[in-house]
């Protein structure tokens, strides 16, 4: 069966850099209750989950509890702050995906909780819903049939009708190539993973998640490539692999998220996603983004300039552990909205001192890591434009990744970004690299699935015949 | 003539054919096989942990060195056909039941190995009963376990429960890591120790094989 | 004895709205490794605690182990981050204070690693160190003799000998009635607490502290009203007093804060007085302020206005738990970097942008609180020019309370803040509470005494004598 | 004539002279006096403990209040010498061992009193054998402890061990609180509650009396 787009994007949505700019996106998405996401606020987005604890039939009494406790902590600060909306976002666990009864839950016991507030206190506020991609729990996977899928599905279906506003996912089609090459550190795996796998299997979920969308009235938001890009960006905050290995990753990622929109999805695109500025450049839609405050979940060098065109401002992930203050779900809440305030007052003085803003958040990082270089404003409009000429995501992966190499190359020879002698020498690794991918999908295909483990994932889950390499290797 | 200095420098820049072509050289000029293994090449991956682990030497650049003096151990055993490369020690290694996370494992993995240890990858999702198993099967020196989730992690204890019932606990190290944990939480399952990252636990292992008490120790 | 101030402030140190911004305070202070606090670079400063844990001869051990994995993590992500300078704080803990040893060898532990990564990396740091009041574990405290004190100094002097770049307190004396003061919303014992005792016990420490800097070659920084303001503030936030008399309160502080300045003391003023801009205002010295990112030890109302005006941004105090990314002092070393780049990014883009930003940190914040009005920096400027116009510190202290409520009312009238009408009843009982306190310090004090519990305090600890109150009470 | 609704109004005002006022015209027209109490005095305490739990009144306004009914229960007491204000119950409260901070503790003595609990407050500082002493002279209902500092919570199990030892725990309730205590915490040291403010803790406080057997309290 073919999953067709039902979009494509032949130019930019973003037309000039002074449009390019946080909470204003070309395509806002309103909300039932009113709420417009990219239409000139930044909203924070808070994100919650358990402390370390065991999730089953016993503990569940504990579960509902603490997110109880969490929506509760998060609302009244929220509206003790004058918070003028927010979004919480609920990742839910793999347990609480598997079993639906369980998330369903928990989505209600927040959404309910929202409701009162914006009912008795007027705080308004949506819900996004994040069941986990637990296709991935079975190794290797079964990518498009089985009772995961189905109870992942039932999860996103009755959540999204208990009035879950915006459903994402982190979708993990084409992960265990890409851990393979992340850790090797060799781009054409990397560039299969994303450009061949994510994207077909991205088609393939996003068509079902539209459907469902557009059948319980919720959005479709957006599906980020975190489990591949961000692992990147850990282990090289880690010191484990090069920057510019994943700084070239994160620009590779941006076909494969762009398919969400492709079928249908309207964003905002989910907070994980670094490659978001690049959905509103190429999309028009409003994002969500994670810097800073969101160091409780990871550290990263784009701490400023994540914020500089995001719509929201989110903590990613935080757990219900207790500082010496409050909850931790309430801290980052309470950093958010003044994070958001900043950004709002700034905007409140003109276009002119929001591009300013920008630009400060920019500038502070982007000279001092690759990751940050790629998400310049100017950068990611001048790479957005040059994707959009391609039409297949395969070669535009490619493309992307040697944009990156050429973009960073160039940003150097400019003295606008610093690199360490032994970050640069891996720029020359990965344009050789690069230069060996044929630009036949179908070859490169047959070429690499030698290198691959297939014990680790099922090529026929993604429409990929292995038949040619078997008579290859029996030759 | 090159030397042992060359055959190290070889290893270090992950150069194979340069290795190649050093132990060669060695060997053709009559040097003891043992003196290029342990002069040359273990010296060039010595140099190599100490950069990894000073964050001076990326993953995939430790992994060309690695591949780089496996050439050269190859070159040396084709000489003298009796030759076993020696072993750090034995490691057993997996990520708890519940837990896909492989990334982080297969990295200390790769690294164990890269190190000199023999390890024995079991894979994700692994239940108590199938590390127990695998120690009675290699008799290693150290199970590794890892967990990426805080609702995975408590698997650990049950793990170590398990090596207790069957009488194994005594005879292996048992070490963990991942993103949630802490050395409290080691000390408080009963683990002998905790990394935080892939070089600390290739370290780790050393300081646990080096400080086993030959007596006792399941060969 | 007497304890003379050694310098009286008879005007303004910032002379214009124009000249009062975040990076700059009129009489910079540089540090023995080259470091200028106030001369331009907004610096962050981090401060790390213990988790939970129990504190004697048998923990010391994992003690020593909890802090030099602290201080390895804070400077190891500041070095990744390319901090230009970084400022660890370390408040010691009552026990740590009590047994001088055990602060000495934490102290050590830290400066040793600062030193080992200046020496190494190029990161320069400096090392403030506060010891804990432990006078008033005892209750009714010794303020000027006993064992408590004279170990307090020890520490004082034994860390400073040891490389503390700045030393610091958070001083209590008065505490005890201002406790009453608060609890009750009794103005007339905030003002006695504050401008009568916190004054006298504070020219008494000072005189120490400033002396011990001098011997050894280290800063004399700065003694925050944290246990007072602050306990009011987080009383304030969890609505058991009104917000108006949180702010009229840390108004009040100003002339008690002031008396370490004018005993000699040279700032960086410490993180948790958010009566720090008046200090800078006055007496020109730089400051170290909290805010949004401190919220993991304290909410509050004030997270952006807070840094309007700032030479030095705080985490307040963090506790060595892991949230999922890191250890939480390593979590607030990055958000604090981030932040620091910001603003030192608007003011490179010159002063006046430096000034939009500050406006746009203040305007985010000062309508909807009176705490955060009473600190734009108009306000300060405005009450501390009406301020140095008194000598005496009792009749400033009720001066500042006084033009607090002025200041606030007027706010409210001209529309830039808002206040909720339960809010507003209070700003009357304060003004008519303040109207019974006599101007002569004795009269006020014999009044007074009937009304407080000498159980608690011992009034010839700050030179006051009792036999008054007893005569009266006997007629 | 001035009625109930005025009187319990008066008390939610804090208008003391305006509760004794009331109180004497009602006892004048013969009301009866627990009439007096019970409809117009505490039923307006009532309504001030819901407005201060809802965060619509500030602590100062509840003791305002609290100071107005006890103006006039005053009063009452005078025209009926015999009369006994009911108590809901006695609580002994004090800061554990090496914690100095009672603003908190403070607050809930006060809010506690307030609602109609005798209250003992033992202080700060106290060592786990005061607490022991405390129940024994005035038998509580309840133990309330509180502690500021990471470091002096852990003396809170102490104090709970030293009731267990004395046979004294299962004769009170004991609840904990202050800013770093959890419910997980207070499961953990084996406290019967734990309330994460002032207006909780009397509400925790209310709900602990009522559940107690009334067999085997001490009274
Ligand atoms: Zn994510
Ligand atoms: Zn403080
Ligand atoms: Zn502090």
């Amino acid at each position: 069966m073919e999953y067709k787009p039902v979009k494509t994007f032949d130019e930019l949505a973003v037309k000039s850099l002074d449009d390019f700019v946080y909470g204003i996106a070309p395509h806002p998405v309103t909300a039932k209750n009113g709420m417009v996401i990219g239409g000139g606020t930044v909203y924070p987005e808070i994100n919650l989950t358990l402390p370390p604890m065991n999730i089953n039939e016993s503990t569940m009494p504990e579960v509902r509890r603490q997110y109880a406790e969490m929506i509760e902590g998060i609302l009244k600060r929220a509206k003790s702050l004058y918070a003028p909306g927010i979004i919480v976002e609920v990742e839910l666990l793999p347990e609480t995906t598997m079993t639906p009864q369980w998330g369903i839950e928990i989505n209600k016991i927040l959404r309910d909780k929202m409701y009162e507030y914006e009912n008795k206190y007027g705080l308004k506020s949506l819900l996004r819903c994040t069941p986990n991609d637990t296709r991935e729990i079975v190794r290797p996977p079964l990518m498009r049939r089985g009772e995961l899928l189905e109870n992942m599905f039932t999860t996103f279906e009755k959540c999204a009708e208990d009035g879950a506003d915006i459903l994402s996912i982190e979708s993990t089609g084409g992960k265990e190539v890409h851990d393979e090459g992340l850790v090797t550190c060799d781009i054409r795996k990397v560039v299969f993973a994303l450009g061949v796998l994510g994207v077909r299997d991205m088609r393939f979920l996003w068509s079902r998640i539209v459907e469902i969308a557009g059948r319980t009235g919720s959005i479709a938001g957006g599906d980020t490539a975190c489990g591949f890009a961000n692992t990147a960006l850990a282990l090289a905050e880690q010191e484990m692999i090069p920057r510019v290995f994943a700084a070239v990753d994160r620009v590779a990622t941006i076909p494969r998220s762009l398919v969400a929109f492709e079928m249908g999805a309207t964003g905002p695109d989910k907070d994980c996603g670094y490659e978001g500025p690049y959905m509103k450049a190429i999309a028009g839609v409003p994002i969500s983004m994670e810097g800073k405050t969101a160091a409780c979940a990871h550290l990263s060098a784009v701490g400023n300039i994540a914020a500089c065109v995001c719509d929201m401002w989110s903590n990613e992930s935080v757990q219900n552990v207790k500082l010496l203050s409050a909850p931790a779900p309430v801290v980052s809440t309470e950093q958010l909205i003044y994070d958001c305030r900043l950004m709002n007052e700034a905007a409140a003085d003109g276009r002119e001192f929001a591009l300013k803003m920008r630009d400060w958040l920019a500038d502070s990082d982007s000279s001092l890591d690759p990751q940050a270089y790629v998400l310049r404003p100017d950068v990611v409009l001048e790479i957005s434009g040059e994707l959009v000429k391609e039409k297949d995501p395969f070669l535009a992966t490619k493309k992307a990744a040697a944009l990156a190499v050429e973009v960073i190359k160039r940003g150097v020879e400019k003295g606008e970004l610093n690199l360490s002698a032994r970050e640069k020498k891996w720029l020359d690794i990965i344009s050789s690299q690069l230069e060996t991918i044929p630009d036949d999908e179908e070859k490169f295909w047959f070429e690499l699935q030698k290198e691959l483990d297939l014990n680790k994932w099922r090529p026929e889950e993604y429409d990929l015949e292995v038949a040619a390499a078997k008579a290859a290797s029996a030759k | 003539m090159a030397g042992f200095e060359d055959l190290s420098q070889a290893v270090l820049e992950g150069d194979e054919a340069r290795v190649v072509e050093v132990t060669k050289s060695l060997l053709d000029s009559g040097v003891d096989p043992l003196d290029v293994i342990n002069k040359g090449l273990i010296t060039g991956m010595d140099r190599v942990g100490v950069l990894f682990k000073n964050n001076e030497m990326f993953v995939p650049e430790v992994l060309m060195s690695a591949k780089a003096m496996n050439a050269g151990v190859e070159v040396v055993k084709e000489k003298q056909q009796a030759f076993d490369m020696p072993s750090l020690g034995k490691v057993v290694i997996g990520t708890v039941r519940g837990d896909l996370h492989d990334i982080g494992k297969n990295l200390v993995a790769m690294m164990m190995e890269s190190s000199g240890f023999t390890v024995y990858n079991l894979g994700v999702d692994i239940e108590p009963a199938k590390f127990v198993e695998a120690v009675k099967e290699y008799r290693p020196d150290i199970v590794a376990m890892s967990a990426l989730l805080t609702t995975t992690m408590m698997n650990m204890k049950e793990t170590i429960d398990a090596l207790k019932e069957a009488g194994l606990k005594d005879k292996v190290k048992v070490i963990i890591g991942g993103a949630p944990i802490t050395q409290e939480f080691a000390d408080e399952i009963g683990a002998d120790g905790y990394a935080p990252d892939a070089a600390s636990a290739t370290e780790l292992c050393k300081q646990l094989v080096e400080g086993r008490e030959k007596v006792g120790v399941p060969a």
